[in-house]
């Protein structure tokens, strides 16, 4: 099974990457970006082909290794 | 802000200050605060405080700035010498070098974010020490650090020692400044409480150094560099509060570190400095913006007017209580030359970097803070720091483990069993791993890099050179604090003469557990006196330091670790010595006892 | 010789090329970011290491589109000389002055040490002053080496000899276990087609000096300052 | 408007980093895990109320930065 997860920076932490991203677009003038926050995304084989199984394993994988969760949240998705 | 309630009664004369929510013992304890240190804040305003003005009043007076607990016994090390330009109380030490240049140095401490964050923990440590050391002036040349982990096979060191490594060296890889020398130790004291300590030096013109001294009625105070957020608000007052099972739960905002941010903020510094634009300048460290500007106030003998609507803000909807007490990284507060103003905003604006007219000095002494017009805050600006309580904790003397003879101890395995033992020890095993992260050698001026005994950085083109190092084997320092203490200066001063150095002075980072223990109190005077001691009789200065107390996990404090940095100068780094063979047939000779 | 070092924001090897350059006899000129134009005359441009724009995004990106980089290619485009080193070859690379990528270092950490380096090719600008199998012993500091790029590429810079430096123990051997960063074919700098564009990922810039570490870095701006 | 560009790895480009996580799941004895590779995402405030301008504004941003279309894909997903 296919899987994609999400992670994010949780709200109010700072983004310095977003940052100087937004900047380098307004120096190539690129008009009308607002705000830019960076995240980053796993597509990962899960072995399982039961679901409710490979979400735990994914969970498992992310609340130990993926994400920060001091500072990021993060989303799974199982593809069909 | 709209419909807060005004206070009724003894507020007529401050009929302006909101007072939302009313403060509550609760509030009070949240905010760290004793009952009668709250009373004594009480009574210095004759009034019941605003929310803002307890956030400011607990970001002063703990344990972190206040140094409430420490100050009686700081006051008894030596400070002074010849070649002692400044002593303690200002952002870094600083001595004469000579040739007119000075070296401008100091440690601290971010242990407990970083147990909870530990790359952001460690990085943001490091921007803090660098900040500390560019505010006076000084290029930074050198970085260190002393680390302490719990045991190696509990649960959560790995992690730990690979977070805090990888933030070290990503913040100061980054901002270009060579990290080249400090120590790193396992124990199992340290399971619920590790040690981030991290040293900056840099290198000033001796007579162009700049304090945080306030002067002049009428001046702006200019805050500079990155925006404020709803960083670490409470970081200041956590950073003093023992930790419990609960605190991985609580995870206060945790503050991010921007190495980029603040390699823009160095060099427009710098070039601010330069431009003669700078009347008195200050670092946004814990407690941002109320520290800081209380300080330069206090330190001028002058009051402070902030008004909030202008500070650069992250996010939307910050409260005065927030901007107050936020601790975002890389940000200063100046007080601007006005008649160098577009000067000075042109240097920021071509970095890049927020720069902001806050507010300015006045008369009054008054400390007054207005938001979105309304005065959130207006507190006598001397008395908060002057008046912060001071406290002489009971200590008593710990039993002093006696020395054993060693004839009554019995050897408990073969000599070469031992030794291969010894030499796998995470202690004593090669710390190449940790400082390989490191760059060690920009600048190109890194002489010794770690592995010696004391690094070297030469100074400029030379011939002159630095050499640095931290020491302390906390497990000396629990068995006899007082000789513990003597033993890491003495070591220290080991190290750097054992390069070819002159020692010159030190920086300390005095990390214990909780101060109101009489036995850990009786560690932190001891080991006080030995380095006092110690300092006195080799004329080695204390100029800088940090004090970090509550460094303890359910009721467990960690071993007595109070990290000296010393720093010592090579009038020619071409004649210095190593630690390695330079040939076969050379004699070994055994020096000292 | 008439060199511009070139500073990025977050630029931080810029200090380091210049004296390097200086020491070798070259006039060291600096250039700004947002400027458009080199400095009159400038015969080579240097891309300082560091970490523009703090490495946010990828390594180089930002700052490979940055006003002065226009003027950089045109520059290139004309024969001119171009140096980046560390970041600055990141820049080059994703400026399209050079072809592939440095990605993560294949053990994810930054990583500094010595580290030699074999010659590949010494009838060059930047090399005459080495000879071709030549070890050089010089420095690594960098999190983001990992140069890739497709086979076609690969084929394209091994047949033409556009490698310049290779990865390699004291003894001069080539191998997997001397290669710090996982690099195909242990490459360490690339030229490009022209030979007049080096992007390298060490710094001979900090081994100028007997006192620091040593001298094998010069021979890089001498040849480059006799050019 | 709010954006999300999702960049990932062009089939066959090498991922260390993916690597890496795959050994360090492995290593941290979370099962079942395969393949794993690693991509950024963006999240985007656009100005533009107009869907096809914001889209187009994108494109031109994953074009000229966001992306190195060299090794890189890019996706753009304009929420509601
Ligand atoms: N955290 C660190 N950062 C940089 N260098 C370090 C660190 N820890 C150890 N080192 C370097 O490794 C060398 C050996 O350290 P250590 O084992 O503590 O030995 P010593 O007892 O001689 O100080 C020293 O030169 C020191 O500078």
């Amino acid at each position: 099974m296919k899987a994609r997860v999400t992670v994010t920076l949780k709200q109010g932490v700072l983004d310095p990457q977003g940052k100087a991203i937004e900047g380098g677009l307004k120096s190539l003038g690129i008009e009308g970006i607002g705000a830019v926050r960076q995240g980053k995304v796993f597509d990962i084989e899960v072995e399982s082909a039961d679901k409710a199984k490979a979400e735990s394993v994914l969970r498992d994988a992310c609340e130990r290794l993926l994400a920060n969760t001091v500072i990021e949240n993060y989303r799974i998705e199982l593809a069909e | 802000m709209a419909g807060r309630a005004l206070f009724d009664r003894a507020q007529a004369e401050t009929e302006m200050i909101p007072n939302e929510p009313k403060i509550t013992p609760e509030l009070v304890a949240e905010h760290g605060l004793k009952p009668d240190e709250y009373e004594r804040f009480v009574a210095l305003i004759g009034r019941e405080p605003t929310i803002t003005e307890l956030g400011i009043v607990s970001a002063m007076w703990n344990e972190h700035c206040s140094y409430k607990s420490s100050r009686l016994h700081l006051k008894t090390l030596p400070t002074q010498a010849p070649w002692v330009i400044q002593g303690p109380g200002e952002n870094a030490g600083v001595i004469d070098i000579g040739d007119g240049l000075a070296c401008v140095f100091k440690m601290e401490s971010h242990n407990h974010p970083s147990y909870i964050e530990p790359y952001q923990g460690a990085t943001t440590g490091v921007g803090g020490i660098l900040r500390d050391v560019f505010t006076m002036g000084a290029r930074p040349v050198a970085a260190l650090n002393a680390l302490r982990f719990g045991s190696p096979d509990h649960p959560k060191t790995r992690h730990l020692v690979a977070g805090v490594v990888a933030g070290i060296g990503g913040y100061g890889n980054s901002f270009g400044v060579p990290t080249v020398g400090g120590s790193v130790g396992f124990h199992s004291r340290y399971d619920g409480n590790i040690l981030v300590n991290a040293m900056a030096v840099g290198i000033a013109k001796a007579d162009e150094i700049f304090y945080a001294k306030a002067t002049g009625v009428g001046n702006p105070i200019v805050y500079l560099g990155s925006k404020t957020g709803r960083d670490g608000i409470h970081g200041a007052t956590m950073a003093s509060a023992e930790f419990d099972e609960n605190s991985e739960e609580k995870r206060p905002t945790v503050q991010v570190g921007d190495p980029f941010a603040e390699k823009l903020l160095l060099e427009a510094c710098l070039e601010l400095m330069a431009s003669g634009s700078v009347i008195a300048i200050q670092d946004m460290g814990a407690a941002g913006l109320t520290c800081s500007a209380v300080e330069m106030g206090a330190k001028g003998d002058l009051g402070i007017e902030l008004d909030l609507d202008a500070v650069p803000c992250r996010e939307e909807g910050m409260s005065a209580y927030e901007m107050m007490l936020s601790e975002s990284q890389e940000r200063m507060l100046m007080v601007l030359d006005p008649d160098k103003h577009d000067i000075a905003e042109a240097i920021f604006r071509k970095w890049g970097l927020d720069f902001a007219v806050i507010g300015k000095t006045t008369d009054t002494l008054r400390f007054v803070v207005r938001h979105k017009g309304e005065v959130m805050a207006d507190l006598p600006i001397k008395e908060l720091g002057d008046e912060a309580p001071v406290y002489d904790r009971p200590h008593i003397q710990n039993a002093i483990e006696p020395v054993l003879p060693p004839e009554t101890v019995a050897a408990p395995m073969a000599n070469g069993e031992a030794l291969v033992r010894l030499v796998g020890t995470p202690d004593l095993s090669s710390k190449r791993w940790v400082w390989e992260q490191y760059d060690h050698l920009i600048l190109g001026n890194t002489v010794q890099t770690p592995g010696g005994d004391a690094a070297i950085v030469r100074v400029g083109d030379g011939p002159k050179g630095l050499a640095m190092t931290t020491d302390v084997t906390p497990r000396y320092c629990e068995a006899d604090p007082v000789e513990g203490g003597k033993q890491a200066v003495a070591e220290a001063w080991r190290n750097i003469t054992a390069v070819g150095g002159l020692p010159l002075a030190v920086t300390d980072n005095l990390n214990f557990g909780n101060p109101e223990k009489p036995d850990v109190m009786g560690q932190f005077v001891g080991c006080i006196r030995g380095i006092g001691e110690a300092c006195r009789a080799l004329d080695f200065p204390v100029v800088s330091g940090n004090v970090s107390l509550y460094n303890e996990t359910q009721g467990r404090s960690i071993l007595p670790t109070p990290t000296i940095g010393g720093v010592g100068l090579l009038d020619d780094v071409r004649v210095h010595a190593t630690i390695a063979f330079k040939g076969e047939g050379e004699s070994l000779i055994l020096i000292g006892e | 010789m008439k060199a511009a070092v070139i500073t990025f924001p977050g630029s931080n090897r810029d200090g380091d090329v210049a004296r390097a350059l200086r020491q070798a006899g070259a006039t060291v000129v600096s250039a700004w970011h947002a400027d458009h134009d080199l400095p009159a005359g400038t015969d080579l441009a240097v891309l300082p290491g560091g970490f523009s724009y703090g490495d946010y995004l990828r390594c180089g990106a930002i700052a490979s589109r940055a006003p002065i980089m226009d003027a950089v290619r045109a520059h290139a485009a004309r024969g001119g000389l171009v140096l980046g080193i560390c970041n600055g070859f990141q820049i080059l690379c994703e400026s399209g002055l050079l072809p592939g990528v440095l990605m993560r270092n294949a053990d994810l950490h930054f990583i500094c040490r010595r580290q030699h380096l074999k010659v590949a090719r010494a009838d060059t600008a930047f090399t005459n002053r080495y000879h071709v199998g030549q070890v050089i012993d010089v420095c690594i500091a960098h999190g983001e080496g990992n140069y890739v790029c497709d086979e076609a590429t690969l084929h394209e810079l091994e047949s033409e000899g556009r490698v310049a430096f290779r990865y390699c123990d004291a003894a001069g051997n080539v191998s997997r276990a001397a290669n710090p960063n996982g690099s195909l074919n242990d490459i360490a700098g690339v030229f490009s087609e022209d030979l007049n564009v080096l992007g390298m990922m060490p710094h001979p810039e900090n081994l100028i000096d007997e006192l620091v570490g040593g001298t094998d870095g010069r021979g890089l701006f001498e040849s480059l300052a006799a050019a």
